[in-house]
């Protein structure tokens, strides 16, 4: 190979600023060879795609909709990744909290006024931290692999949920379906804007955002999490405790993960069902990664995978293609953007070609 | 409806692929283009998961100035009420559910008629007296699927015995596999599902027994062992209902039809003596007509007390909300 | 057939396909690279297998698209890790979502499409042996492969030189540079053998499990393949005897049920990852055990001086 | 013996305006060298000159930018190791090259050309006692001390049967005694025409082993001489191209000086199998003095920093007592509050952080809530740009821009850096280990000073160091850490390097008097017959 890696003796700001976005043209780029060798014009294929969601007022409260999960769990994800924590199962934390949340206006009938909507977003915090636990504490206390059982957990809690919806908490006017009773008024997220479906999650999950930037930048904890997810070494020398950032981490991201559970189901679900997230959790990974674990960049990156959702269902209705591609732009981009995040560290430099002395 | 056509789009939960609930309703929709040609413009979104999504795929086809929308999965319910309220000039058909409104449908199949023919057959050619059945959630029309089946078997054999296990899912090649093997292994003779694949059907046929489709007729997937199909027949109702909006006499209606209405059909009976398919044609015949229904008593309930008694049927709201199991089913029903 | 050989022959079957993919990435990261991947190269595998045996009618040609397709489908990540030295975790979960997303939209045209089955080949005489015959002589043919296979990984990695080469360069990839072996050779290797293994995995779900093609039928499969290789502690021998146990305990929850066992389906349904989870801990708690085996370069990104 | 002509036999290697550049830094500057059959060849030079750099283009673990090689009068392009040993070059390497989960066979079988690998563990167990340098074949790498590991790598060398064997300081991890061994098996290879290729620090050893010397400064060729015409002084002069300041000591009597920490009895498992235990080790050291504690890498020094910092803190809490406060099991940020300061061995990774700006790195060590640097959890950046002004200035810090990333330091300034860091808290107890460990002469004077000046202003410091002039030049007592265990504390003056050497090597001074060459053959023969019992 003519060209080797060389890593930069600095970081190259000029990259890190710029990888997100050349991975974006790098996508959109395949996306166009990919709808061309489907047959479809390319210029209308990403425009459909990626322009007409953004074309109406309804699409742009769906895409905000759409986006507010992946952004709250993605700066969880985040905090974890940051510190070389691997919580892949969010998917399970998020339902753990929806469950958690859930209690309140499936089994507490009749419990109504301003606080129940509060204790909803508590419980499902803690019930989304408190599941986040588990491989934190596998982890700590026997050094069970986390990606694994995080991972393995999410299986569980799906099954949990769906034990619960088609017992102890089906709704009982609801001739055995399995479904909950649909939350009362008090149990329901607010809406920003009434008939539509946009909630108070999306403010929250921005407030969120700068606190977890002002926290990772500013913040001697913040700063713990990076010198531990580079070197857990240095972070030993520093006295910063890797259990602990193991435990913080984990919580944290379970908790928003638990979060964004529960006003999705007490928002745009308005009861628990077998199936409360079309994979969140884990498109949250490449949210995470697309921001380049930074909670304003995720801000952005939620939206831009949002988009590719919306966009799959709008190419189905108006271009009859499989939703399927949806995935596969989203595979595509991930690999893109750490492609490019390599560039913000090394740098190519020609090898091979020997000169001869004078 | 723009340019004079009829617009009516489709939610299916699932793939349409080739067999299956939601392949069933896409060929209703195909029946329509058929029926009403140019006057009609027919679309579908697939693949819509029965979370957070459904809302937005609904009200997306209904600001697309859709004129009808059939919603086909039971957890398109409550989504398919709300994007309802927000358009009342627009007529929704949602497949399985029980709550209506002035411009919300609905309409579902009696497939338990279907299920007690299968009973029956299941009954004259198991050697071993014992049908497995790989039953998917247990919500009522599950649970009225085995209740009708083993009432249909009781009445060949009253010792009839069935093996049910509960795999979670309506649609997992890989465990419905697993789950029919292990019902085999257990001794049972006669696979029946309540699942969409034809993986069940296959191990049926690898193992050399006998086995019944469903939702669509699958005897490609397994000539030997399919003994018949309980297809799911959406045809007519379709063009029926996007007529009588072209006509401007559609109503909120609830729908429940069987082999009566062309609603549930049955595949060929193949693999069997010929005198047990003339007999299963003549329990078809005899349901379609009316002149016999399934569930007719005496019928005891698993714990031993009476249902209905001789001669008396057993009123739709029970088999509505059925939740548990009649007499001679083994184990607990899943509460 | 009694009632126990048919249940070993469901465990069997069961496990297959886990073997198969936990023994490729058993060699992947035995060389020092851990691939999350294994989901998303055993759906390719999958859909190519089922797509060319449909075809053209061969279940064995069949076979041969889902290694190659398993191997193509290592490709970019092996390319992304191994030159590019990208984040192991990440990449490797990019190529599980790719590789859901692309087999949906391949596989697309063969949803509902009656397979090609794979037939067992009953060995003369010896497949009627008592107790033991069906088992171990009336298999198909990735059966068989896939003991096969384990036993040549078992011997190239501890009786050949190249394996020796394959495990320094997982232990200490510095060193190896330094003693002259090809760290990137080996590992983009090792790399693509995980991939055919896991393309193979896919093949016989799609070929032998379920001779059928649908969309997410890996149904998580590549996941449990990862566990294993950890829960063998990255010992061939173990990795038997855990993808036969994780097999069992996936069949028996159904027997347990069709028995007539009275406890919910959901969580007998959901003791297979429980069990995984409990396994994990036990091993992991012995943290010598798993330091002695395990490749200390795992994961750790490697650029040479030049 | 300075030319050529002394010699009538062609060169066994020729190496002719060799460049390497990796980046802006060219490491390799047009360098010339000849070897000839059993010449023992010393490559000299200062950390970073690039010795290193040019071997293992030799060795064809790197490529060269320009320049030629010839092998025996041939030229030839060496393209990687294999080459290399099928040239006959063979390499020992200064960073070990071995694989910890593998055994010594293993080892030694992945270095040679598949032909050679028959009857190997005779072999090697032929070869090692031939050589004076017996193995175990079977015995893994983990279980093996950092000498048995120097063993592995100089008999997997010779089991090659190389012409031209390249030795990147191979007596760095061996005790004095354990030199003088190999020396005898190098001086065994000469007289059998191999030529051997010699890297070290240590000027007296070339003086006494090598018959040419090559010396590199900053990449570039300086000049080659026979060290036998030179002495220590002329050679380091050469090497760092002028005078190095001495470090200026005023004596001091801490005779009845407070004792500031006390060690007693403290034990520690290493946390990796293939760490030393610390056993009962005990000391004191008195209030603004440097107690040196000498030994071989790799004899729980990690492990004593470790502790001594409370990076792991021990069960025992009146092990280590701070100023009268028992403090073994609190931890390094506890013992900080309490006016303790530490600087470990690894720069990267461990004392700094490569990719976090200095400022930033500052809050590797002042992130108490009372240091100034944070409020209310908050950071003070504009703190820390002033610290980061302070320190860069006071220790000489040179950088490309203010506040870089501390990975485009050098070694040297990272290293100066990070003391600065350290000095900087002014604290009451400073725990430094190898504080000119790969830092070149200028930088290890100037360290070395500061280290002295701060004693004198009170400070209690404990230096742990392998390098013998630098104990000698600030120490004011000596101990030595050998295989866990740590001998007795030593005034300066009252000892010799010989004598620490020998404690180095695990023997008692307090033995026979003439503890030398019998007893440590002894020690020898006890070692190896414990290891064929396993
Ligand atoms: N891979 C590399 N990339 C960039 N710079 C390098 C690399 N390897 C070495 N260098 C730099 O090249 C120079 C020469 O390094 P080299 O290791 O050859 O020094 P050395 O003389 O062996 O020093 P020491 O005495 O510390 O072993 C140093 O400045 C070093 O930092
Ligand atoms: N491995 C490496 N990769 C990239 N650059 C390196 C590497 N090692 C050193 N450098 C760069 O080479 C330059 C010189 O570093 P080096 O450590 O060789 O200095 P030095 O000459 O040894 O100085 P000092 O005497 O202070 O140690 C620095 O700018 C450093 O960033
Ligand atoms: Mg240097
Ligand atoms: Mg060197």
């Amino acid at each position: 190979m003519p060209f080797k890696l060389q890593r930069r003796e600095e970081h190259s700001a000029w990259m890190a600023l710029f990888s997100p976005l050349i991975a974006v043209a790098l996508m959109l780029a395949t996306g166009a060879v990919l709808f061309a060798s489907l047959g479809i014009d390319p210029v209308k294929g990403l425009s459909v795609y990626f322009l007409e969601p953004l074309q109406s007022a309804w699409s742009l409260q769906e895409l905000v909709v759409k986006a507010t999960p992946l952004i709250l769990i993605g700066i969880g994800l985040s905090i974890c990744y940051r510190a070389n924590i691997w919580n892949i199962g969010a998917e399970g934390q998020f339902v753990a909290g929806a469950l958690a949340g859930s209690y309140f206006p499936i089994m507490m009938v009749g419990w109504d006024g301003p606080f129940v909507f509060p204790a909803m977003i508590a419980a499902g915090m803690a019930g989304g931290a408190l599941f986040a636990l588990i491989p934190a504490a596998l982890k700590i206390r026997f050094g069970a692999n986390e990606i694994l059982t995080s991972l393995l957990l999410v299986y569980v809690a799906q099954f949990f949920l769906d034990w619960l919806v088609r017992g102890p908490w089906r709704d009982p006017e609801g001739f055995n379906f399995p479904e909950s009773r649909l939350f009362p008024s008090d149990a329901v997220t607010p809406l920003i804007i009434e008939g539509g479906r946009m909630h108070i999650g999306f403010p929250i999950a921005l407030i969120i955002a700068l606190l977890a930037a002002f926290y990772l930048t500013r913040t001697i904890h913040g700063f713990q999490i990076q010198v531990i997810g580079e070197s857990p070494r240095a972070a030993r020398f520093a006295g910063f405790s890797q259990s602990k950032m193991i435990i913080f981490a984990f919580a944290v991201s379970g908790a928003l993960a638990g979060l964004a559970g529960i006003l999705e189901v007490a928002g745009p679900i308005g009861q628990l069902r077998p199936v409360i997230s079309p994979g969140y959790g884990f498109t949250a990974i490449i949210v995470a990664f697309l921001g380049r674990l930074n909670p304003i960049g995720i801000v952005i990156a939620g939206f831009v995978l949002a988009l590719s959702y919306l966009g799959g269902e709008a190419a189905q209705v108006t271009l009859g293609i499989s939703d399927k591609i949806a995935r596969v732009f989203q595979g595509l981009l991930l690999f893109y953007v750490l492609a490019c995040d390599t560039f913000i560290v090394y740098t190519f430099r020609r090898v091979g070609v020997v000169r001869e002395a004078s | 409806a723009s340019h004079g056509k009829t617009k009516v789009g489709f939610i299916y939960v699932g793939p349409i692929g080739d067999h299956g609930w939601s392949y069933q309703h896409n060929q209703g929709r195909l029946a329509i283009e058929e029926a009403f040609g140019d006057k009609v413009e027919t679309t579908y979104v697939e693949n819509v998961s029965e979370g957070p999504d459904a809302e937005r795929a609904i009200e997306r086809l209904a600001r697309e100035g859709f004129d009808m929308i059939f919603t086909t999965s039971f957890g398109f319910m409550n989504p398919t009420v709300k994007v309802a309220a927000k358009f009342p000039d627009i007529h929704f058909e949602h497949a399985t559910g029980y709550k209506r409104a002035d411009n919300v449908s609905t309409y579902s199949s009696r497939f338990y008629e279907g299920r007690y023919i299968i009973g029956q057959i299941a009954a004259k050619v198991s050697e071993t007296g014992t049908a497995g059945y790989i039953a998917s959630f247990p919500i009522p029309e599950v649970v009225r699927g085995i209740n009708a089946f083993m009432l249909g078997a009781q009445s060949v054999d009253p010792d009839f015995k069935l093996k049910v296990v509960w795999v979670n899912t309506w649609f997992d090649p890989g465990k419905e596999a697993d789950a029919a093997k292990a019902l085999i292994d257990q001794g049972v003779d006669i696979i029946t599902q309540h699942t969409d694949s034809p993986a069940p059907l296959q191990v049926a046929a690898e193992r050399g027994i006998k086995g019944f489709g469903q939702a669509s007729d699958m005897i490609r997937f397994a000539p030997e062992a399919q003994l018949t199909s309980i297809v799911d027949v959406w045809d007519a109702y379709y063009v029926s209902r996007v007529q009588a909006v072209m006509d401007g006499t559609w109503e909120s209606t609830d729908t429940w039809g069987g082999l009566d209405a062309d609603m549930v059909e049955m595949a060929a009976y193949t693999n069997l003596p010929d005198d047990v398919a003339a007999e299963a044609a003549v329990t078809q015949e005899s349901i379609h007509s009316g002149a016999f229904h399934p569930f007719t008593g005496p019928i005891y309930k698993q714990d031993g007390s009476l249902l209905v008694g001789e001669g008396e049927i057993v009123d739709d709201g029970t088999l509505l909300g059925m939740n548990f199991y009649v007499k001679g089913v083994d184990g607990d029903l899943p509460q | 057939m009694e009632m126990y050989e048919a249940i070993i022959l469901t465990i069997i079957t069961a496990a297959t396909p886990l073997l198969l993919a936990a023994c490729g990435e058993l060699v992947a990261e035995r060389a020092g690279v851990l691939n999350l991947g294994v989901e998303g190269m055993m759906i390719m595998g999958a859909v190519a297998a089922f797509a060319v045996a449909f075809s053209t009618g061969s279940p064995y040609l069949g076979i041969a698209a889902g290694i190659a397709a398993g191997a193509a489908a290592s490709l970019p990540f092996a390319f992304l890790t191994i030159s590019m030295v990208t984040n192991q975790v990440a990449t490797g979960l990019a190529l599980t979502i790719l590789g859901l997303g692309l087999s949906g939209m391949i596989g697309d045209a063969y949803i509902g499409q009656p397979g090609v089955k794979l037939t067992p080949i009953s060995i003369e005489g010896l497949s009627d042996l008592p107790y033991v015959g069906k088992i171990l002589f009336s298999q198909d043919v990735i059966v068989y492969a896939s003991v096969l296979l384990l036993l040549i990984v078992w011997f190239f990695l501890f009786k050949t030189r190249a394996g020796l080469s394959l495990r320094a360069v997982g232990d200490s990839h510095s060193s190896a540079h330094a003693l002259g072996v090809s760290v990137r050779k080996v590992r983009y290797l090792a790399v693509i053998f995980g991939g055919a293994c896991a393309g193979l995995a896919g093949a016989y779900l799609s070929l032998v499990y379920t001779p059928q093609w649908t969309e997410g039928m890996t149904a998580g499969r590549g996941w449990i393949a990862v566990v294993l290789v950890v829960f063998a502690t990255w010992m061939p021998g173990r990795l038997l005897a855990g993808a036969y146990l994780f097999g069992a305990v996936l069949i028996l929850q159904l027997h347990a049920q069709a028995a007539g066992v009275n406890i919910p389906s959901q969580f007998l349904s959901s003791l297979p990852y429980l069990a995984t989870i409990i396994v994990l801990v036990l091993i992991s708690r012995n943290r010598t055990l798993v330091k002695k085996n395990s490749p200390a370069c795992l994961g750790k990104p490697f650029v040479p001086d030049v | 013996m300075t030319d050529e002509q002394s010699h009538n036999a062609t060169p066994l290697l020729q190496a002719r305006g060799i460049v390497k550049r990796f980046g802006s830094l060219t490491a390799n500057d047009y360098i010339d060298l000849s070897l000839f059959p059993g010449e023992i060849h010393a490559l000299l030079g200062e950390n970073g000159a690039g010795k290193s750099t040019f071997v293992k283009m030799l060795y064809g673990s790197l490529r060269p930018d320009e320049g030629m090689l010839s092998w025996k009068g041939a030229e030839v392009s060496i393209k990687n190791p294999a080459m290399a040993r099928q040239f006959g070059i063979g390499m020992v390497f200064q960073h070990f090259s071995l694989f910890e989960a593998l055994t010594v066979e293993e080892n030694i079988l992945l270095a040679l050309p598949p032909q050679q690998a028959k009857n190997l563990r005779q072999r090697i167990k032929t070869v090692s006692t031939d050589y004076g340098l017996p193995l175990d074949p079977t015995a893994t790498i983990a279980d093996l001390s950092v000498g048995e590991r120097q063993r592995v790598e100089i008999v997997r060398c010779l089991l090659q049967e190389p012409d031209l064997i390249i030795m990147d300081e191979p007596t760095s991890v061996l005790t004095p005694q354990e030199a003088d061994e190999l020396f005898l098996v190098l001086e065994k290879l000469a007289s059998e025409h191999k030529s051997i290729l010699y890297i070290s620090h240590r000027l007296d050893e070339v003086k006494r082993l090598c018959h040419r010397a090559t010396i590199l400064r900053h990449g570039k060729l300086i000049s080659e001489c026979d060290p036998q015409q030179e002495n220590a002084k002329t050679l380091a002069a050469m090497m760092v191209g002028s005078e190095v300041a001495d470090v200026k000591r005023v004596p001091q009597d801490l005779h009845d000086a407070k004792k500031c920490l006390v060690v007693r009895a403290l034990n520690l498992e290493p946390d990796l199998n293939t760490g030393t235990s610390l056993v009962d080790v005990s000391f004191d050291v008195a209030k603004g003095e440097i107690l040196c504690i000498a030994g071989i890498a790799g004899n729980g020094q990690a492990e004593l920093f470790s502790a001594l910092s409370g990076e792991t803190p021990v069960s025992d809490v009146g092990a280590i007592v701070f100023e009268g406060w028992p403090c073994g099991a609190d931890g390094i940020a506890e013992r900080r509050r309490r006016g303790a300061a530490f600087v470990p061995e690894e720069r990267n990774g461990h004392g700094a952080l490569a990719s976090l700006k200095l400022s930033k790195n500052i809050l590797l060590s002042w992130n108490n809530a009372n240091d100034g640097t944070t409020r209310k959890g908050i950071i003070d950046r504009m703190a820390l740009a002033r610290l980061e002004g302070a320190i860069t200035e006071a220790f000489d810090v040179r950088m490309a821009h203010p506040d870089v990333e501390a990975g485009a330091l050098s070694g040297g300034n990272l290293q100066k850096f990070v003391m600065g860091r350290e000095v900087k808290r002014r604290p009451k107890l400073l725990i430094v280990s190898q504080p000119t460990w790969g830092v070149d002469a200028g930088a290890a004077s100037l360290i070395r000073q500061k280290l002295v000046d701060l004693s004198r202003a009170g400070t209690t410091i404990v230096v742990i160091s392998q390098d013998l002039d630098e104990i000698f030049e600030i120490a004011d007592q000596v101990a030595v850490i050998s295989e866990g265990h740590m001998s007795d504390m030593y005034p300066i003056d009252e000892v010799t390097r010989e004598q620490v050497g020998l404690l180095m090597g695990g023997m008692d001074l307090n033995g026979p008097p003439e503890v030398t060459a019998e007893a440590m053959a002894q020690s020898l023969m006890r070692d190896r017959e414990a290891e064929d019992a396993v």
